[in-house]
């Protein structure tokens, strides 16, 4: 599609070309009416990206307002690359989470690798160093060489580039369900440190200073990739899609460096990368913002390819591109720290004061679009919703129960679960040391970084188990913040904030958009109860291929404080002679449980209860007897039950454990009950801990000779067990099922 | 005594080992670009670990060609002791300061493991301060760790006592487990492991600041004796 | 036996950070003749000559040695008369 | 201008996990005709064409290209009628 052969406005609009584009009809009559004219083909094109679900959230706006996003701590919440939190001492914890489900569907090495580096760009580009990053992913079962496939190379287009840019990746999930067969998860979070004083924003104001395009040429690649991800994937002949966006690591790493180097000067204005929707998005968004126009010379767009039209630079999705808006006379302050990395540098165009995004190209004015047009006037849908047949079916079902027989065979086969099992096969390929600060490694409820030059240190952590959002969204919605917060608060950390990625099928079919509805009610009303304001976030919808939709996958990601480094806790158990405790009382709660998954090869029912004041006195409960010294280990108990956690709490330890258990036995072992920890306490500390937490129920204690073992209240041995024989169980399912070819 | 870490565009240690230089022990040291062509005023020179030039044809390859590494070369006519981290062990071999060179590893994927390593010559520059056949946990974090080296190279390795760090288990498919090696008289040292990750106790392990205290110690003993 | 030699390279439109970074390299070498770098892979296979040799060098492309998503490739056949 | 195509390979004796890698995942495949598999690079390299050519070439396989320590490298040379 060459500039010469473009159709005309009117074709446009007759032929309905904008639908190619993505854009419903009345979205066009509404973009006439803003422009007061037929748009060309160009802004019929920034038109399409600006307003697609990716950039503009038209679906989701509505119901992303339920979020809270205030708190004392919140430095910048929702609205800008990525938020902030203080965290102390004139510095401040910068992080976000996105999505890179469709690209990774189709390539998913490229995919994984640029969901990581756009994930990074949204923070440096805040003034922040990446000093962390995190992944949530989904996959089939692994059972077909295609999702072997996906997972295999998703993981090696992480590491692949995460690690050659430097920044640890100290933590994540990898779950398996047969919803996510032919759709894929792949969302990424990255964490930034920030010197207030440092703090920057995408905007573009002050009439006249310039507009400066920094990072390599763009080429062709990826134009409507915003598009593309807010649509399902069809069947369509793959070489049809748009061409695939592929990651420069060595690239990101260079045009950070430049970058973090730029946002000590205050020669600069705004800063933005060029994400989703590229150079229309950056230009628009800074200039809307800042309440300026931008003109643009596209004739000085660095360029890879020739022939580029204007409506293929302005939609390109080139990677590792950065906007910049500078003082005008400063220029070449911004443009030495350029070469001297070797960044490629082009002055582009000025901020206006019209309020319009207009484009030269070749000497003609080739759009003129008023920024707020595309950016602000955003047509908003609220949609229609309506409960699901299936959600009132599980409902009324009668609670389930299972009797367990074997408890250390089940227990086996629960940990050679690929949700379950020991995720050392995918970590163990991230660079997790990567900038020397990383305490606490992947492995343990949250990934642990310290912050050098003070005693203070982050935690951090991804969840969501999206079982229980099939079952009941609302539920399902709190349980992932709570469990989240909890991974932190074991850690011995604070939760300052948390962000979210609403992984989700097509909002246009009611029940889904019921399930976003009511996923979103039960996480703002876990996030109200427990302080963790939303900071921050991405909507993936679509997701869904037929007639069949991804389980609802609101992931979020929970960045906590560890005011001092002592407090630092692990879930590993300690030393032999440590007390074993269980914080919360199991109910028979199976739906949607991985004991219910490995029975029947199914879930349904009612997932468990949460009862969100419960849920913020044991957190609260938990945090301070770690502050003050008490605890040796914490775990909270989730996917699997307690055994399964207890189980963990002994690998990659020499030490073993002695329990006795109250209750009937697969509801005390196996029962996903919320608002439960294992903790282990030293024998000497064991009044403290009745002070500081009477419910607490001790229940055994720590050996040391590497066995498990666990007794009912009569005396009955349930199971004794070696610890190593149970390891290598849960070590040795996911290595055993990526060998597995054809 | 003065020391450099020389930065390239994509290395992403040199902060690591300044901190550990500078704040840990309380040395003088600073980075320099890898287009400075004069490194006379440093006594010990340090290549980071990272991804050089994005690891690009081979890693360490382009690197080794850079004016910084000319100028090294000057330094090491002189004796400068010079020590090569992860990507600066593989910029050693491709600039031709060590025998060998480096393949991806035998599982072809990216290791970063809490690996133990076995001091295998406590009788160099670097390793002085730890015991001969030591173990020490020191990790590793590579895609490119597997030495090789032809027959006669790999005699010669083994009868100056060259091979300074050995890999407790078979990690990558190193040739002999070799983690590290130093030149034939001892003054350029090249490890795939990170020492420098290795420093304080809060990040897991302090077996690896010993070699930077080797370094310190080896330097003023020689100095001392100079002087 | 036959020796199948199957060339690999990076599509049209994608790019090619190594190919760059050697352009820039080359460069700051003085090496001034060299306007353009593209780089590819092989892959050499040793193979008993079969009837179905294209089907079979085809599938082993598309299923295994080859990214068709963003690589293209083609391959050369030559005789081989070791024992 | 001239187009020089450098092809780099592991030498001979020198294990190649690459390619090791392929045998392997080939064989699972059930692709038994498949009796060795050797990898390679290729660079392809855009030159005016000068009358040292050669000499050219191989320094900047010998410099930065190729690493002689392990691998072997070849290359041919084809007039281009480009402008
Ligand atoms: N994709 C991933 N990236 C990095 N770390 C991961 C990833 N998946 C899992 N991990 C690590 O493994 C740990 C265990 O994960 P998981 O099996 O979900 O157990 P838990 O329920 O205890 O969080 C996580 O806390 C994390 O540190
Ligand atoms: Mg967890």
């Amino acid at each position: 599609m060459t500039g010469l052969h473009e159709p005309t406005p009117e074709q446009i609009k007759e032929e309905k070309i904008y639908k190619e584009m993505g854009m419903k009809e009345e979205e066009y009559d509404y973009a006439v009416k803003l422009l007061g004219r037929l748009p060309n083909y160009t802004e019929t094109g920034l038109f399409s990206v600006m307003w697609s679900e990716h950039c503009s959230y038209k679906s989701s706006k509505a119901l992303l307002r339920k979020f809270p996003t205030e708190g004392k701590q919140v430095l910048q919440g929702p609205g800008e690359g990525a938020g902030i939190v203080d965290i102390g001492d004139e510095q401040a914890a910068v992080f976000k989470i996105e999505s890179h489900n469709s690209p990774s569907a189709v390539e998913p090495y490229e995919g994984a690798a640029t969901g990581v580096g756009g994930i990074m760009r949204d923070v440096f580009s805040m003034g922040a160093r990446p000093i962390a990053l995190l992944n949530s992913l989904r996959f089939g079962e692994l059972t077909t060489p295609r999702v072997r496939y996906l997972f295999e190379e998703a993981v090696a287009g992480i590491a692949g580039y995460g690690n050659r840019v430097g920044v640890p990746t100290v933590g994540g999930e990898v779950k398996f369900d047969p919803s996510y067969e032919k759709n894929p998860l792949v969302n990424a979070m990255c964490v930034g440190l920030l010197d207030h004083k440092d703090m920057k924003k995408g905007q573009a104001s002050g009439v006249g200073n310039t507009v400066i395009y920094i990072g390599p040429p763009t080429g062709r690649d990826g134009i409507h990739g915003a598009t593309f991800s807010s649509e399902s994937l069809s069947d369509e002949d793959p070489s049809e899609r748009p061409s695939i966006q592929a990651g420069d690591p060595f690239m990101e790493k260079i045009v950070m460096e430049a970058c973090l180097e730029i946002v000590q000067s205050d020669a600069l204005i705004g800063i933005q990368d060029m994400g989703a929707a590229g150079l229309t998005s950056s230009s628009a968004e800074m200039a809307s913002k800042a309440g300026y126009g931008i003109e643009m010379n596209l004739d000085l767009v660095p360029q890879r390819e020739e022939g580029m039209t204007p409506y293929e630079m302005m939609l390109s999705e080139s990677q590792e591109r950065m906007l910049l808006v500078v003082k005008k006379g400063r220029e070449k302050e911004i443009k030495d720290i350029c070469e001297r990395w070797g960044v490629m540098y082009s002055e582009i165009g000025h901020v206006t004061e019209d309020k319009n995004l207009r484009l030269l190209h070749k000497g003609k004015v080739v759009a003129e679009v008023p920024v707020d047009a595309l950016a602000e006037d955003v047509p908003e849908y609220d949609l229609p919703t309506k409960e699901p047949a299936f959600y009132r079916e599980q409902q009324a079902k009668e609670p389930v129960h299972y009797k367990v027989e074997n408890v250390k065979e089940t227990l086996v086969e629960l940990l050679q679960q690929p949700t379950i099992a020991s995720k050392e096969w995918v970590y163990s390929q991230y660079d997790y040391l990567a900038q020397a600060n990383t305490v606490v490694s992947p492995g343990s409820d949250a990934g642990i970084i310290r912050i050098r030059g003070t005693n203070k240190a982050l935690a951090m952590t991804t969840d969501c188990n999206a079982r229980y959002l099939y079952l009941d969204p609302e539920v399902g919605g709190k349980i992932t913040v709570a469990e989240a917060t909890r991974n932190i608060i074991c850690s011995g950390g604070k939760p300052l904030g948390l962000t979210d990625c609403l992984n989700f099928g097509s909002p246009e079919n009611p029940e889904i958009y019921w399930q976003l509805d009511r996923a979103i009610e039960g996480m703002s009303e876990a996030c109200r109860t427990l302080n963790t304001p939303v900071i921050g976030g991405n909507v993936s919808l679509y997701n869904e291929k037929g007639d069949s939709a991804i389980y609802p996958t609101p992931i979020v990601g929970v960045v906590g404080l560890i005011e001092d480094v002592a407090h630092i806790t692990t879930q590993s158990f300690k030393n032999e002679g440590d007390l074993v405790y269980v914080l919360g009382e199991a109910q028979p709660e199976f739906g949607g449980s991985e004991l219910q998954k490995l029975r029947e090869g199914d879930i349904s029912g009612r997932p468990p209860a949460l009862d969100l004041k419960v849920e913020k006195e044991r957190q609260t409960a938990v945090l301070q007897a770690i502050q003050s010294g008490v605890i040796a280990s914490a775990h909270d108990i989730s996917e699997g039950g307690f055994l399964v956690a207890v189980a963990k709490c002994l690998f990659d330890t020499n030490v073993g454990a002695e329990i006795t258990i109250a209750g009937e036995a697969a509801t005390e072992l196996f029962s996903e009950t919320q608002s439960r920890y294992v903790l282990t306490v030293p024998a000497e500390k064991k009044e403290a801990l009745k002070e500081m937490i009477p419910s607490a129920k001790e229940i055994g204690r720590v050996t040391g000779d590497g066995r498990l073992t666990i007794r009912a209240a009569s005396g009955e041995t349930l199971m004794d067990a070696e610890v190593k024989e149970l390891e290598s169980a849960w070590k040795g399912a996911i290595p055993c099922l990526v060998k597995l070819k054809a | 005594m003065k020391w450099a870490v020389i930065d390239f565009p994509g290395s992403s240690g040199t902060e690591d080992i300044l901190h550990v230089l500078r704040s840990l022990l309380n040395e003088e040291a600073e980075g320099v670009w890898y287009k400075d062509t004069d490194l006379s005023a440093y006594d010990v020179i340090i290549l980071p670990s990272g991804a050089s030039f994005g690891d690009y044809l081979r890693s360490g390859a382009i690197a080794s060609i850079t004016p910084a590494i000319q100028a090294l070369k000057e330094e090491r006519k002189k004796g400068k002791l010079i020590c090569g981290i992860g990507n600066g062990f593989q910029i050693l071999l491709e600039a031709g300061f060590l025998p060998g060179a480096i393949r991806r590893n035998r599982l072809l994927k990216f290791i970063c493991a809490k690996s133990k390593l076995i001091v295998k010559n406590n009788n160099t520059p670097f390793t002085n301060q730890y015991e001969q056949q030591q173990e020490v946990n020191i990790p590793v974090a590579h895609q490119y760790g597997n030495y090789v080296c032809d027959k006669e190279i790999r005699q010669q390795l083994e009868e100056n006592n060259q091979i300074v760090f050995q890999y407790y288990d078979d990690l990558n498919g190193s040739m002999d487990h070799i983690a590290g090696i130093v030149s034939e008289d001892k003054r350029v040292l090249g490890l795939m492991p990170h020492p420098e990750r290795a420093s304080e106790s809060i990040i897991g392990s302090t077996d690896g600041l010993a070699l930077f205290q080797s370094i310190i110690h080896h330097w003023r003993e020689e100095h001392d004796r100079t002087s | 036996m036959v020796k199948v030699t199957v060339h690999v390279k990076v599509k049209e439109g994608v790019i090619n950070p190594e190919a760059s970074a050697l352009e820039r390299a080359l460069a700051e070498l003085s090496f001034d003749e060299v306007k353009s770098v593209t780089t590819g892979k092989t892959i050499e296979l040793e193979m008993e000559s079969t009837e179905s040799l294209d089907t079979k060098v085809k599938e082993m492309c598309e299923q295994l040695l080859v990214n068709t998503v963003i690589e293209d490739y083609s391959y050369t056949v030559e005789e081989e008369n070791k024992a």
